[in-house]
């Protein structure tokens, strides 16, 4: 498995985001990318998942345009946006649960438990979702992480609004999966230390 | 006598004085309403004017007419109550009272349409006072829906207070509804109470009935504020040394 | 105080400017719902002209009412009122500015309109003033009453559908009144003044009274 | 596939019951619009029996129209589209469910209350029965033509009115036929059966395209 | 000006966040409040704000309840939450424009365009903030606290989504601020070096 970008360029309104960019990574590999505040990276990676298209270039996964896979390259995807994609009135073991038959997960009721445990909401499960803080708002969304199979992980600033223990644990979900094989695409302010695996930083700028 | 009526502002007293209320004002009730509807049927004219027996129908029709319309006012007033001193007892006494209202506005809505079936010789005809009326049967029910739409009891104690403070308006338009600008556009059906000329003994069993049906509001009003209670209050500690249910 | 106003006004209109469509589509229901009805109830001449009043009442207060669902939500849903409680203005201002651009952009293109639906209806010049006269003095009241919907359900589920049944009631005494004044004038030898008369009362009281209660239901809602 | 739009299909009706208003606004919607009317229209008996089957229709119709508009545009808002649209699952799978827990929520309820309508608008018993049968034919179109309006307008300011312009016009014809199949049950000797496969032909040709159509609105609308 | 809580609770639902939380903070200082996600941090602050009433205790505003002064307080306060509270169809200069006057502060056209150059915005001014990354939306929100003449400041992890370089200017402002003998109340879950001035430091524990 290997994602390949070639030459892409996009353009928002009269401003060139960025151009000829071109990178790739595969298995065991995590890519950092970097970048000011409106350079471009959030576009980057929606297009990245098939949410925009891009003004020229490709995006290859094993070879072919990730826009004429289409479902069958969404199978190896998990995408989590500035938004958290909760229903607010749903709990969050309702949430996980849809997200889970979404994707065609099988998960068993005590592996959701499992999850939203171990991502610290224990005891908030039976809460819908739109009274939760903030960061646990952006938990209940990474739990999906933990039941998840896809390969590709595209994450957009995954930490913010994580407390400090919230941070080291996604951190150590991250590496885990980068090192079971897995690749991880993320964008991030915070300095965070990601050791593990095989670290690439692509710096955009504008 | 001296009551300290802060002392029963507090649900935690309030609860149990209601307690003893209650069967003393359903006892009323049955009683009353089995008097009211004896005497109404059996002491009165079979025939009153044009109408045949059917009229006996004002027993329930008049007095449920006017309960709907003191039942909301008073939640109004409980309701402003709470507004003000921010009393969370004048708040659950008028959310226990809404169900009650709408009960007694659907009563005089539905008597009142078999009553027209018999007397107009239609259910239902859209007479100003009879559609205002089934606008406040709305009323009543947009205020149960905003409440059980928030989740903070709170804001929905006050959201729901302020509608139905705006709601307000419907009593005068339902009194006068008779009179409207123009008798020979909205000539209505309705016609100005004639409590003067009918005879006394209809008058006293239609005053019967509004007690008995007091009665009844106090009594199902008190349970449902009980209720309430039990549940808005479950954290504190009077309640759970009282039920010994520890939430 | 009165630059407060100002802005809140310019900032609303600019917001709909911005969506020219927004502007357009109230119109545009307003002219379908009443081009609709004839569809569904025939074309009997006689009874077109009896029922447009009504029509034409009952389609100003769907579109009003169908446009008041934004008129907090969006502010709400991105924090700008929030920042608008917390500023030291009086709220009052502020929402009856809010107020009254929801009226430039939905009542009184009603207004403007009204001629149009006269037609369709075989109306004659005289029932089509009555007729916009009544909308004039009856939208304004729609909105401030209807203001008071859409700071109570802010923020809830289904809010839009809630408004409705919140609100619907409290328009019916205004259907009843503007609609019966143009009735009324198509009858030889009426008297209209009594329906203006009272729907100007009305209007009064609206002004007076509901921005109070559309500012509590605001701080309410907020919390 | 199946697991799919049962999911999707229980999400969304869980979503309405945990407000339970919900299912009962739109309900009373229709109950408080039928209402209305004869205030606007007046009292006229042979006039109200006559106008009956357009007002239920054109009141289904905007019944139906106010909840489209959050159709989609509570999941756009809170990201859950995204990660709809990202699942490898067919989207016209998840679309069918959620025209249909739409349809459930709004469209079904109208069809068991025609009764009451039919009570206030003095209709006989055989014609409140083909009122239904051409509501419950007749509603799931609606809906299923309605989501292509709301994915159209998906994320725009003021998407609600501008649905209403968008879809108005398509509804036209479901209520000219709905409509007139009910009208035409009231005069003697007449063929009602003609309509009522009409309207079934375009429910079976809305069930085959129209998703096709939403879905690929809703790609786009995520752009 | 000194505010000053006293015996503060409050519940959400079933859960007591805090209780009997007593503290003050007067002019020249900051103070952090510190706690895991979830602890009721922005409860608190919004309770400082007058969003929210608090279940038991009172806050004073030199000696008297901020619920009764109501606009008299608030004229003091300037109050920045997870919501950034920008219209998304206006420019960053048109939303900047409606605070000022809202508050009633009377910037001319020039110190609005000095700001949002200042912030970092110059050239995305004329931009409908809803086409911004989320980072420059950040930044159009903070862009107020350089024209507002209020001394309260009370900021909701008003670090989030900045980049490095935003984060760095966003401290010189505070600094700057507490230094002119404002007050500063901020959540950030983000360690940033605030060093002058007096900083207290407040730990919220579920
Ligand atoms: C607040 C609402 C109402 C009030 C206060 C009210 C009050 C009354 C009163 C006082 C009478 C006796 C009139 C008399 O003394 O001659 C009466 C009669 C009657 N009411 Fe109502 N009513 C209300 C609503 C309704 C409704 C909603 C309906 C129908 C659905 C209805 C149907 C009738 C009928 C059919 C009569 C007999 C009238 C006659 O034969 O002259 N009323 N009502
Ligand atoms: N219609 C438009 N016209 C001009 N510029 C636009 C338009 N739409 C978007 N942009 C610009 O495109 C950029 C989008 O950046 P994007 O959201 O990808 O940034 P980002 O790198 O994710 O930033 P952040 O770190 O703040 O999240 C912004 O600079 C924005 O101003
Ligand atoms: N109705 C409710 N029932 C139970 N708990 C609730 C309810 N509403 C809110 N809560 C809880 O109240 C807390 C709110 O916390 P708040 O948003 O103040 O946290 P925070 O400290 O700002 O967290 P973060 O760092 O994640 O922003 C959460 O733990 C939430 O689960
Ligand atoms: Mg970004
Ligand atoms: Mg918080």
């Amino acid at each position: 498995m290997i994602l390949k970008i070639q030459n892409l360029s996009c353009r928002r309104g009269d401003r060139l985001l960025f151009e000829n960019l071109d990178f790739q990574i595969q298995s065991g590999e995590l890519l950092f990318i970097e970048g000011h505040n409106g350079c471009g990276k959030t576009t980057l990676l929606k297009t990245l998942v098939t949410l925009r298209r891009p003004d020229a270039g490709v995006v290859l996964w094993d070879k072919q345009s990730i826009f004429k896979l289409a479902d069958e390259y969404r199978q190896n995807l998990v995408w989590l946006g500035h938004y958290n994609g909760l229903k607010g009135d749903l709990t969050a073991l309702e949430n996980l649960r849809i997200a889970s038959v979404l994707n065609g997960i099988d998960a068993s009721e005590e592996a959701l438990w499992d999850a939203l445990k171990t991502i610290g909401l224990y005891g908030f499960e039976d809460l819908p979702t739109t009274v939760l803080s903030q960061g646990q708002k952006r938990r209940a969304a990474l739990s999906y992480l933990l039941l998840t199979k896809a390969p590709l992980w595209i994450l957009d600033e995954p930490f913010s609004a994580l407390d400090v223990r919230a941070v080291d644990m996604l951190q150590a979900i991250i590496a885990g999966h980068v090192e079971q094989g897995g690749m991880v695409i993320l964008t991030t302010h915070q300095e965070v230390p990601l050791t593990s695996g095989q670290v690439k930083r692509l710096k955009l700028a504008a | 006598m001296k009551i300290n009526w802060f002392k029963y502002s507090a649900p935690s007293n309030f609860y149990p004085v209601i307690g003893k209320l209650i069967p003393f004002f359903m006892f009323f009730a049955i009683v009353l309403s089995i008097g009211g509807l004896y005497w109404g049927f059996f002491q009165t004219p079979d025939v009153l004017s044009d109408q045949k027996q059917y009229y006996r129908i004002i027993f329930i029709h008049v007095p449920a007419a006017w309960m709907s319309m003191w039942l909301y006012a008073v939640m109004v007033g409980w309701a402003v109550i709470g507004l003000i001193f921010n009393t969370r007892l004048s708040y659950m006494m008028a959310a226990a009272i809404a169900p009650t209202g709408a009960m007694f506005t659907f009563l005089s809505l539905w008597t009142g349409a078999f009553w027209g079936k018999t007397s107009w010789g239609t259910y239902w005809d859209w007479d100003p006072r009879m559609t205002s009326e089934l606008m406040l049967l709305f009323v009543y029910i947009g205020y149960m829906a905003l409440q059980s739409a928030i989740d903070d009891t709170r804001r929905a104690d006050q959201a729901a207070a302020i509608l139905s403070l705006v709601g307000l308006v419907m009593l005068p338009i339902i009194y006068f509804s008779i009179n409207c600008p123009n008798p020979a556009e909205c000539s209505s059906l309705h016609q100005g109470s004639s409590t003067q000329q009918i005879e006394t003994n209809i008058l006293w069993a239609m005053l019967v009935m509004t007690i008995a049906f007091w009665a009844y509001a106090f009594a199902v009003i008190f349970m449902r504020v009980r209720n309430i209670i039990l549940q808005r209050e479950r954290h504190t500690k009077w309640l759970q040394n009282l039920t010994g249910v520890k939430a | 105080m009165f630059t407060v106003f100002k802005t809140i006004l310019g900032r609303d209109l600019t917001l709909a400017m911005r969506r020219k469509t927004d502007i357009l589509t109230t119109f545009f229901f307003f002219v379908i719902v009443i081009s609709i009805f004839p569809l569904g109830v025939g074309f009997d001449k006689a009874m077109l002209q009896k029922m447009a009043p009504g029509i034409a009442w009952i389609a100003a207060l769907l579109a009003s009412m169908i446009a008041l669902e934004r008129l907090f939500a969006s502010d709400y849903e991105d924090g700008t009122l929030e920042q608008m409680l917390l500023s030291h203005q009086p709220l009052i201002i502020i929402v009856l500015a809010k107020v009254f651009a929801h009226w430039l952009l939905t009542g009184l293109p009603l207004v403007l309109i009204a001629p149009l639906a006269g037609l369709q209806y075989h109306l004659s010049g005289d029932e089509v003033g009555i007729m916009m006269l009544t909308l004039l003095l009856g939208t304004p009241i729609l909105s401030l009453l209807g203001a008071i919907g859409a700071a109570l359900t802010l923020g809830l589920r289904g809010g839009g559908v809630l408004i409705s049944v919140l609100i619907l009631p409290l328009y019916v005494p205004i259907l009843i009144y503007g609609a019966g004044a143009v009735s009324t004038s198509m009858e030889a030898g009426s008297n209209v003044q009594a329906y203006l008369l009272l729907l100007g009362a009305f209007l009064i009281l609206a002004l007076f009274f509901t921005p109070w209660a559309t500012a509590a239901a605001l701080r309410i809602a907020s919390e």
